[in-house]
């Protein structure tokens, strides 16, 4: 099996989907002729013609307006936000328009598209290309948002969103592109290419959506997390010697929560962690669920590990993001509470 | 245009309760005075077009210049059929609305020929993006009306299953989208629906309603934009029905120029028409489909037309205009022109009007009968309370499958 | 001391504002000439002058852009969105400019601005006329976010909020405009003349933000709410004879976590309400956060009563309002676990 | 136009990496045939010059025609100078970024004169919302170039605390908005800046900065709406430099008409423009001021122009046009136009010009000298981590001192 790094198999997952879907039509803001500000659909316009992947006009709403009316005359349309910070235009296209459609049309209409966008902090953005706007999209009921965290998942998560004939969000970890990424910034960049999850294999298969993965087993606390922060996670374990077992989200709507549940009923500890503000984050939605779930089996109270309350600096990244540093904190509390 | 510096200029419409209005300020153009270009006609070479009024029916109600579009008896009779059906559809709905039978209605009082024409001169696979107030075109499509009111009354044969306001449609069957609470998004929408058409390499347009106020949203120039850029085949209409609830469309942008105008921004066909007028709107309309069918993009259409009543049951209009200033709006009533035209033609008579009214007065009551025997918001029987928790995704996720059981339905 | 309803509490605490303030504007769809479709700004355009209260285009994205502006050249806005589902073309211009023009110009910029939004169901306005999104608010850093519950309330948050320095969003409980609403759809409607806070004093006074309000003292069991549900609380409570502490909250974003967790402390006991669905509601922040700061005093898992994961259907309004038999229910479930 | 209907026409730029650029199909009008109408000219009286272009130096740079705006000697040698220094502010920007001093880069070359004489054409008092290429306007308006790179390496005297990227200048003392990088947002916030304004009866006017694929956002809309409504005195500027990113301008809507076309659709003023002729910029913008000064509106300028570098450090040109398609530009270079026009009033030589570049220079190497003393992004020291949790509110929250103490800072 051919390693691949994420935005090969996202390119690899699209060229799938172009090949057995007449129907798949994919576009964005420089995601034609150029291939994206990332590459994720390099060469697939040269492939499949200009009708099929080509530019936009910069208008992140007209973009998901437009594809909602494509997807209403029969395509499963696949667009790129160029980054997670600029989908907000889009918004009220995605809350009043997109999640609602098969509702209010009593199933009459339905709009089976992939929105997909560049997401998360960790390559010195600045508040404008670092965002986790995940928590927002939570809350819309009738939308489905997945965030995969290696290859593997990414190229099968995505043909399995865009033959879902839901609307998917898929949040796609920037500082994951190329490489896992431990938390730690000084080190040298890590490749798929060793990575048991860089084997991406060739042609169509899925990762089934709202399914969430055990990644690491153990039995005294349970980290509950997604995107980047799964591999700090499973840095930090391995640094702290916890024996965490550690979830791997990978669908943040509709959340698997029986493998969550069945977790912390286990370990009786918890932490939630993820790169957005704290305040309202969807670590609250778990943690709210979890107690509910898990009460009786809880030992301490269920931590959050977060990014600040704060937009996402620039020069202080590093002090922004909840590394294996704070994550290690995190874990000890619980621990000890 | 001098406005002294000392405060922001918020326009304001020429009359308010207590005026007397009068119109004559407004240059209209005669009917025939706007000529018709080919529809393959370069957007650069027809800008005027923005500023004219396409109009076919003169003050004596005959058919005149390049645009009358020449219709056959039958098809005026089936426009006049559907207009008046529309109106006294809406007339009955508004009284059954203050008798509480549903929460909330909306009348297309004066605008009948907008969307009837609008629709009738599209082919039924032609796909409709309308706003709540193209009631007239569903009619034209045939839909049935008890169903119509099914939904609007959210009784149990409501094909929405109550989800939604009265009024807003949903009728796949006759290619009328879902419409929605939410001004303007059905612009784009339908421009992305056009984009699909032209990728299969179908021969349908899209064509969209939105009201002059709403043109001043954010999707508007989503559509437009992409409309242009991609060539879609798309109809983009603007109701220019002089009132956003209580705002004039001076407040939407219409005291320095025209809603059509906004075409030329975008190098795309802009037509101003006469919506008042049956046989103009149509004709604009075949013109603006023949364009788009044939690849040479889409029109923006302004429909200068008055909303004659109250925006919505909700709303009183005698606080912000004059009012009777529909009586003294100078381009008259849809349908009496039409009829005219007809009884000109030697096609109708007063009698055959008076007789098509009470056939269609008939007709809405016992539709009513019918549609009540299914049940009303008020009393009940709805569609089943576990159908809200359905539709949200095609398959129900744990957290509505546990909600429903919680509501224990 | 008059009697106000809502409606005319935000009138006088608007016309207060335009008599004190020289740098306060009011605008809003329909919300000049014609006073707003709920009248709160009726007379004001007629009183204050034509450039001082005034009519909008319907563009709700422009309206707070226009209101940014103005902010940033010395005026105090107060804008009107005319429900709050309409606040979505916005969306972007509230995320990623006013919330963060004081941080990313590090104070040389500010945006004291007040957004005034009817919000909630009860009213049969069907799923664009009943929504609340106060929790997509709560989670962007640099926004205060309101929700007043009764007539002395909404003046006083509204004064409070224009005079304050940061951009501050006040959701107002339509279904209180008119009256306190105990959740019973099918009784005679209450007014606000005999309510103690339908007492609005004249002339200016505030309500501090930030600072939730104790409504109910009791020791069986917190209940934490704002806006409509306080008053279904109350009703709830008395009915069911539960010695119940009822919390309005007020302020969302700050909320007021101090009065919480020492009721919560003191009863054991938690259940959060609101109307909006349940998935990353706002709720599961309160819940994430009180079971870190109570998790010892909590004798059983907190409990959400909130809006079903749909949108606001239009006929089954009242089996999707979380009403007195919901709040009950989860009450006695709290109760007896 | 006849465009066949099997696919989405989906428009293309005429070159690409590998065609010989020749922009000889472009009707570009010549210096001194668009005419110059007054200050109060109605919007409806002058649309043809959206279709113009204000030109005042000529083929031989030469000053022509109406537009000139006759500006001193010494005032063009301040143009000059400011477009000089902007221009090798920049090359040494990137070079530094290349070397890691600095997070990411944007360069303006070629674009000097839309953003130096869009200043300088204007009062200092007038407010400025510029999008991410406009620093030739900042060092117009005198601001320090050692405070510019301050932070831009985000040292511990960036003035931004290090929470922006790079670019993205803030400087209330100069009547300088704070840069967004959220596309399109400054534009409506411009015309409300300018409403408050007029409702403050002051004269001062607001001038805002987009790009041409930026004006497909929605954000375009609302403030061409409110500015036409509101009739705010306001200048709009659309810098058409043919890219945005790796799309052409006719993927933003440039391929049906002109960008100052959109101004026609919404009844203001449009002016298109040479953006490489730093007189045809001073005087368009002038013209607008004035315009917007006197309480006649706001009015939209298309810049036409030519981004000369590529987007940003985070991209590669070479992958989307023509490697030499700049050379082949025909409005050539805006710094040696305005050099050779000076020259040839006898005002400027060429030593002087060489003798300006060193001055320059070692102005730019003397500043970073300085402003890398107090640090780089890459080695500190950096502003105290603390102040990231200063300035979300006025007052900081309970969870903001919180989340300070769990930091530990
Ligand atoms: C996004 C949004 N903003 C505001 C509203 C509230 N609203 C409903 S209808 C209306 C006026 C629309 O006027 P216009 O577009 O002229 O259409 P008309 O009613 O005249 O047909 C407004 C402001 C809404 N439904 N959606
Ligand atoms: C809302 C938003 N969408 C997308 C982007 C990403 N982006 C940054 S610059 C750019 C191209 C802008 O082109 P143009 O407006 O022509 O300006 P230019 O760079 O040519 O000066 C894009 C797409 C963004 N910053 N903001
Ligand atoms: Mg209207
Ligand atoms: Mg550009």
């Amino acid at each position: 099996m051919p390693a691949k790094n994420m935005i090969q198999a996202i390119n690899d997952g699209l060229d799938v989907l172009l090949d057995t879907h007449d129907d798949v039509l994919v576009f964005g803001e420089d995601a034609g002729y150029f291939g994206g500000v990332f590459g994720c659909s390099q060469g697939l316009q040269k492939k499949h013609g200009l009708d099929r992947v080509f530019d936009t006009p910069i208008n992140e709403g007209a973009i998901v307006a437009a594809a909602i009316g494509m997807a209403t005359n029969g395509m499963r349309p696949i667009a790129e936000i160029q980054f997670a910070d600029y989908i907000f235009p889009a918004f009220d296209q995605i809350v009043s328009e997109l999640s609602r459609i098969r509702y209010r049309s009593a199933g009459q209409f339905t709009t089976p598209l992939t929105i997909r966008t560049p997401w998360g902090g960790g390559i010195r953005g600045g508040q404008t290309h670092s965002m986790s706007p995940e928590a927002f999209f939570t809350h819309i009921p009738g939308i489905k948002v997945v965030v995969p965290s290696n290859p593997y998942d990414a190229k099968g998560l995505l043909i399995a969103a865009a033959e879902c004939d839901d609307p998917v969000i898929i949040f796609e970890p920037k500082r994951l592109y190329n490489g896992p990424f431990d938390g730690d910034p000084n080190k040298p960049a890590l490749s798929w290419a060793k990575h048991p999850k860089g084997e991406v294999p060739d042609g169509r298969y899925t990762v089934p959506l709202g399914e969430a993965e055990v990644v690491r087993e153990g039995s005294e606390i349970t980290i509950v997390t997604y995107g980047t922060l799964v591999h700090v996670a499973l840095n930090t374990a391995e640094q702290e010697g916890v024996d965490a077992e550690i979830i791997d989200l990978k669908t943040l709507a509709p959340y698997d929560i029986d493998t969550i549940a069945a977790s912390v009923n286990k370990t009786g500890r918890c932490v939630v962690t993820h790169e957005a503000p704290r305040t309202s984050g969807f670590g609250a939605e778990l943690i709210a669920q979890i107690q509910e779930e898990c009460f009786y089996a809880l030992e301490a109270p269920i931590a959050r590990v977060t990014g600040w309350d704060t937009p996402y600096p620039h020069a202080h990244e590093w002090s922004y993001f909840p590394g294996p540093e704070r994550t290690a904190r995190a874990i000890k509390r619980v621990l000890e509470a | 245009m001098a406005d002294a510096r000392n405060s922001i200029h918020v326009p304001a419409p020429k009359f308010r309760p207590g005026d007397t209005p009068d119109f004559s300020h407004l240059k209209l153009p005669r009917a025939g005075e706007t000529p018709k270009p080919d529809v393959d006609a370069d957007p650069a070479k027809i800008r005027d077009l923005a500023y004219g009024l396409v109009r076919v029916l003169d003050h004596n109600n005959q058919a005149v210049g390049d645009w009358n579009p020449e219709l056959e008896a039958k098809v005026l009779r089936q426009g006049l059929r559907h207009m008046v059906l529309t109106r006294i559809y809406d007339d009955r709905m508004l009284k059954l609305q203050r008798q509480g039978k549903m929460s909330f209605y909306m009348k297309s009082l004066g605008e009948e020929a907008i969307s009837v024409a609008g629709v009738m001169a599209l082919d039924a696979a032609d796909m409709l993006f309308p706003s709540y107030r193209q009631q007239g075109g569903l009619i034209a499509r045939g839909k049935d009306l008890v169903e119509m009111m099914c939904h609007c009354i959210s009784n149990s044969k409501d094909n929405l299953l109550g989800r939604q306001l009265p009024v807003h449609y949903t009728s796949a069957a006759h290619n009328w989208f879902t419409i929605s609470g939410n001004l303007g998004t059905q612009f784009p929408q339908a421009v992305g629906w056009a984009m699909a058409e032209s990728k299969k390499g179908g021969s349908r347009v899209a064509s969209s309603w939105i009201g002059e106020g709403t043109s001043a949203e954010g999707d508007f120039h989503s559509a437009c934009t992409f409309a242009t850029v991609y060539r879609a085949p798309t109809i983009l209409n603007v109701v220019n029905n002089q009132w956003a609830i209580s705002t004039s469309q001076v407040i939407a942008g219409g005291e320095a120029t025209t809603f059509a105008a906004r075409a030329i921004g975008y190098g795309i066909a802009g037509l101003r028409v006469d919506g008042n007028d049956f046989l103009a709107v149509h004709a604009a309309t075949q013109w603006a489909a023949a364009r788009a069918r044939g690849g040479h993009g889409p029109t923006l259409i302004e429909l200068y037309s008055y909303r004659a009543e109250a925006h919505s049951t909700s709303d009183d209009p005698s606080r912000y205009r004059p009012k009777d200033e529909y009586k003294a709006w100078p381009l008259g009533d849809p349908i009496a022109r039409l009829k005219d035209h007809l009884i000109l033609l030697g096609e109708w008579t007063e009698d055959r009007h008076a007789a098509l009214e009470k056939e269609m007065t008939e007709h809405v009551v016992k539709s009513y009968k019918e549609a009540e025997s299914h049940g009303t918001l008020h009393d009940g029987p709805l569609s089943p309370v576990h159908t809200m928790f359905e539709d949200v995704y095609a398959e129900q996720t744990w957290n509505l499958r546990r909600q429903r059981q919680d509501l224990g339905v």
